[in-house]
């Protein structure tokens, strides 16, 4: 099993979401995050003083899916999230030792 | 009604009249002289003073309620536009404002150019203190800009946004409301607006659609399948507590457009004012809560909060007359029409961030039309003509006022400015800027 | 006291005077004659108004503190309350309430039924304007409504409790405010209760206990061990947003209650009311920050706010005859009942989310017993038969209330719709949405 | 001008003849007599408590804008300092400051010690209620520590600051006013502060300032290669709501401030300052969205709102002589000082968290000295004296209090604790406390 | 050593965090995320406009832990955040390479 | 490559930053985290009850970098946040099978 972390552009959610659900993937988890990367943040005035805001709002998800699946899910994301301009983000992928539903107990590609 | 009071005049001869009585005669007269002219001025200066500062405060009011209900990252604009508004509303209705509305206007279109004379106190003689009156019509002017700024929330440039505030203020609502309060041809005509369900708020609110209509829906709000993406503003609280402001402000807007309280009656109706202002808020509240419940099985506080104000400007008309069962009519109306029409809006795909549409414009053409319902002197016909006329002349000049202003300097930020929000982008800081700024070095 | 002010033959007689002046000796009766009675009218008015905007506004201030004092997820539901029965305070207390409240008491235990007449402002003749004691009596209605809606916080469905506020509006409300306000057998019997300790505080107290002992606690607020989970509130500055507002209020809602401002004597009244209505709040504030910081190492900010409120409520049974060492020892007293009644009930396992019941319950009967102290014309066995009285009868019929609703409509959200907060079930919206909307396209 | 209020003789002998006319010369002194002297005591004590009520709203003014502008874990101490130091203001005026401040200061340098005699309302005679008077004195008292506050935000522990508060409100307010408004020693010299540009917000300024230079910087704000670092605050809307709250609020401030309504000039005279005080407001704002908009190609919201309260304080020397044209110059002036001094004071690496220094200290100073440009009455050199004097009282007696507090029980918390925030480390509970709760066991 | 991440209700916190407590294991890191899976979230009505709530709010809690103790935690997880309800939520076990104890410099099990 | 992620304290970002971003790292992402350890909270007391903040705030940062340059990586974050006293946090490595940058599609090394 493989665990997707991707990190995205906020408003890409909605797209990526119902990607991976064209995909066959509903189980997701998302988190805001801040970001810096080659997309750098801009400087702010606070009171005549100005400062760096580094990090952009960005959105990751995660999502835990069997092997086989993992390769769709990537480019499921990619695709949704893509809007060509720099600080699209970027897709991770990790290996999954084991999975466990809490509510039945279910363990590995039952689970995810 | 028009809006330069006069005192009648045997109330003014009877008041002389306390100060020569020398014959049982004469003090028959006296018992008229209920009260001293001075007494009375004060009273008059009193009413407009308190009424005024109600109304200022409902400019804090607008800028709750439209920072609660865009979205976080453009609260900061919305708290900018709306301070800004207020300053520049009190600057025009000096400049050129107050004289545009209420000087030599007699029958015709508009008053004279140029600034308001402040009088030397020692001079601010007559039924009340001219200082106090400036003061009084400012803050309805200010109220006017404020409507526009909330439907064109979240996506509009600040600076052509307060240069448009500039002209509304300093000319356009001045030389409408000039056609009615000023004395002009509307109220030769007998049209009636006793505190501006027309010229306040259905004023502003041609404005408003004019502005959203040349600028444009936000990006994302309605999709390429027509549905419509709801997005749900940043503070329900800040929204409630605006909503609380602007019912507040309205016992003086409302209240206070008696324009005097220097005698039994004119006191015994301002009071008849504030019982039915607040009915017919109620009634908005109900009626929005009730339809809300029924069409969507569950409340939708928004609709409560605009249900409120939609009752209060429909009742601003004329708010003196109705007994109550009427006001809580005419309120309940406004409330059901803003269940109604915020969704049609968005069906024609107009996009009115916080409802300043249905809420002054639609519940302000209600209120105007309803006043003969309760007052005999207002016909339906010449109600419409007004209603038609300030809407033919406030939507007409507000838009070649946008489409200058858009084809010249621009009145909307890129489609990427607007993603990352104007507070970002036009104005220093964010709204609640601790999460995104960081690199916080403690 | 009874509400229903009426001037006092002689100073009628004299004011009378001033227009008949025809013999020296006449002349003196006319130095007694020392403001037309016109003037006298307007101002006793203008004191409703102002001191009914003002206690109006309070109605902000209760939603302001309950939405800071309940988490985020039932936020929106807050406010949705407290902007709901605002407008049915309104609505209920003109068809049935005043009337109950005031008209043709005398010496009994309610008025007669039918709505408030709110005469023509021609017609609307007497010592001051009968629209704008409406309007001034209303807002205290309301505000016995508003404390109800604070400890029943975050587990009552919403239309249950607006159809008790209906019914508390309209009938328990001014029942029970008509054997004292409405001249009835309490005010006959010699009760004292000024401004409301008893009539609106803790008449809204005990209702609010009612529905509290019915309703049980919140899930998870008493663990099985007995243990208290405290749940802090969503947001301090809102808490005490609504805690200014009150204070500010309460200058109308004790001061106005002098119910005439239209001679040397009661203007003079009105402003002592202002200096003990505010030094009483300072001590309960001041009380409880040292209390809590002496008990628990720290400053409780929810304390500081309630002890003020409490001080408040303790002056309002008798605002006007207390020194101001008095005054600041009610008051004072007022902020230790907060420090010490907010765990007792935890202990007792009431849980009441905004600490409505001690602020206004308890404080309100330590507030009327103490009247004695400074006013020699109450007894301590009057007051507490008052007391004992309107708990009874407004916890009883409460009660009744609150049991038939949970037997037909229910009362309480199930537990997962109450784990998931109200706002989500009931409300269309939550208050700070932008998080869990998630899927934002933009 | 001092702020004991004096009818002018003419007036109360006019006043008497109204009952005594018994000839027709007598009957011409009569037509002077425009007014009873009942009315007019009502209508003063209306205005002490209207404007009191307004200014007593400041409390919450303040209270808002520094929840805003300071970082959320520091909110809850923010808002508890606020409410206590307005409870501390009202018990220590009436125990010493009052009567250091009114009681026979004649021309000297303070007034008599002990309590207020707060007097019985059938004997609270003369011009208007001396309760009233004590009132509208007392909520100026609690701007000045208002203002103290801010500045010391997010470094100061609790009870030094209240500490410091009850000698601020009990002794060193009222003394330096005493100099002035209880007729002392700067008064016979001519120094003119009508409503407090010095008297109350330069003397909150200077007590900042003191504490701020004492305190020293929060950790982190400036580095060590001199860099500054801003610390954005938590809420632009709540320190946009503050700042509404405070414009509204100064309409009492200044407007009361004429201490009289009760004759045509009088209330013409407040009128105009309401005039003058919102356009000095405007200016401001428009001068700091103007300047920051090119200095920095942003509009900067908090140094609008700044803006906006440095026009008022500006004004607040002489709100009734200036025309509004000087009325706007000086505002806009005000506007400006803050957008130069607030990142002067980071270059003196004076650590002023909400701006206070530059809005009431400096454009204090600015406003006090600009009197004589539109009041002939006042010079330039007596204007310099009255600021200079008391700047060295009000600097050098807080200094030796920090000073002292500082020596003894200490006015800053450790540097983990600051890190920590003050709310977890002396305030019972977070501003906003869902978040970091974490073991919420619903 | 794993990684164990855990995506729980959020009413839950409490008694997972004693569960592990008393497994012994003291370290963790909680995130408030938002989840979707087979429950759904719902749908809300703004301004008379119907929308998906897509996410519901979850906790996600992290724990490094020695692989000896791997099992015992997501026992202890697993029982203590059970409700028997749909959206009991899911425990995931990756694989740990290193851990390092900022403070001491300390590293592999000590650091855990 | 690696996927390094680290809790550290709130105040100590900017200086972690800067250290990445001289250990020649420009990519990293930046979550709110609530931490328990052996840093163990601190009671309060709201309304007159006592109750336990379990959790203080922490800062997570997420960093996938090239193997080679992880070992870098982490002894910047270590020195960068370490203040020497309880509660500054962890630094975990776990394996990266793969990584895509959105944008271009990029994979492996070029896309960390
Ligand atoms: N090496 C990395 N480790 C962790 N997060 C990263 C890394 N590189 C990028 N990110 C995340 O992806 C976001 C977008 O990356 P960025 O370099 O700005 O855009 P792009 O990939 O389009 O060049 C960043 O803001 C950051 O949150
Ligand atoms: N494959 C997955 N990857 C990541 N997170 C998941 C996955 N499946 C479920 N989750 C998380 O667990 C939560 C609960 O899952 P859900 O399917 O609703 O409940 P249940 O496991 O009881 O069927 C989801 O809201 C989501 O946050
Ligand atoms: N085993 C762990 N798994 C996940 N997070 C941990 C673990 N141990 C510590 N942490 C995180 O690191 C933070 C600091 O740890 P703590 O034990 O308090 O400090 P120190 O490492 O200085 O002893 C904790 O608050 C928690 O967020």
């Amino acid at each position: 099993m493989k665990y997707i972390i991707a990190i995205i552009k906020p408003h890409r959610l909605d797209e990526v979401r119902s990607a991976l659900s064209d995909a066959g993937i509903e189980g997701i988890t998302v988190t805001e995050v801040k970001g810096h990367g080659r997309q750098k943040g801009h400087s702010e005035i606070y009171r005549g003083a100005e400062y760096q805001v580094n990090f952009l709002p960005k959105t990751k998800i995660e999502v835990a899916v069997d092997s086989a699946l993992a390769d769709k899910a990537v480019s499921a994301i990619k695709e949704a999230a893509c809007t060509d301009k720099i600080g699209d983000g970027k897709i991770f992928v990790l290996a999954l030792e084991s999975a466990t539903r809490i509510r039945t107990g279910e363990t590995g590609k039952d689970a995810v | 009604m028009n809006r330069l009071y006069k005192y009648s005049l045997p109330a003014a001869v009877g008041a002389l009249g306390i100060f020569t009585l020398t014959s049982p005669a004469l003090a028959q007269d006296a018992a008229k002289a209920t009260m001293t002219m001075d007494a009375k001025y004060v009273f008059n200066t009193l009413l407009f003073l308190i009424g005024g500062f109600l109304v200022m405060w409902m400019a804090a009011g607008f800028a709750m309620l439209e920072a609660g209900l865009v979205r976080s990252k453009n609260v900061s604009m919305q708290c900018t536009k709306n301070i800004s508004l207020f300053a520049i509303a009190g600057l025009m209705f000096w400049i050129t404002g107050y004289n545009l509305m209420y000087e030599g206007v007699d029958g015709g279109f508009m008053g004279s150019f140029g600034p308001k004379a402040i009088p030397d106190p020692a001079k601010d003689a007559g039924d009340y203190s001219a200082s106090s009156d400036w003061f009084f019509q400012m803050v309805f002017c200010a109220t006017t800009a404020s409507i526009v700024s909330g439907t064109l929330a979240e996506r509009i440039k600040i600076w052509p946004f307060l240069i448009f505030t500039a002209l509304l203020t300093g000319f356009i609502y001045p030389i409408q409301g000039s056609w009615e309060w000023g004395t002009g041809w509307l109220d030769k005509m007998g049209f009636s607006d006793f505190a501006g369900s027309t010229l306040v708020h259905s004023a502003g609110g041609w404005a408003a659609l004019a502005g959203a209509l040349i600028l444009g829906a936000r990006i994302g709000k309605y999709g390429k399948d027509g549905r419509v993406h709801p997005m749900p503003g940043s503070s329900m609280p800040l929204a409630t507590l605006g909503t609380f402001i602007l019912w507040l402000g309205w016992f003086g807007f409302n209240g206070a457009s008696q324009l005097a309280m220097g005698t039994i009656s004119d006191a015994a109706s301002v009071s008849k004012i504030f019982v039915n202002t607040n009915m017919a808020a109620a009634a908005g509240v109900m009626v929005a809560i009730t339809l809300t419940q029924v069409l969507y099985k569950k409340i939708d506080i928004t609709m409560a909060l605009n249900g409120a104000l939609a009752g209060l400007v429909s009742i601003t008309a004329e708010p003196l007359m109705p007994s109550v069962v009427q006001a809580i009519f005419i309120g309940g109306i406004g409330g059901a029409i803003v269940v109604f029409v915020v969704p049609l809006l968005d069906k024609l795909k107009i996009d009115d961030v916080v409802g300043a549409i249905p809420v002054h414009l639609v519940a302000g053409i209600w209120g105007t039309m309803i006043v003969p319902w309760s007052n005999s002197d207002a016909s339906f016909g010449v109600q419409a003509i007004g209603v038609a006329a300030i809407g033919a002349f406030v939507f007409f000049s507000s838009s070649i006022i946008w489409l200058a202003l858009k084809a010249t300097i621009g009145i909307r930020p890129t489609a990427e400015e607007e993603r990352l929000g104007l507070d970002a982008v036009e104005i220093g800081i964010e709204a609640y800027p601790e999460f995104s700024k960081g690199g916080s070095p403690v």
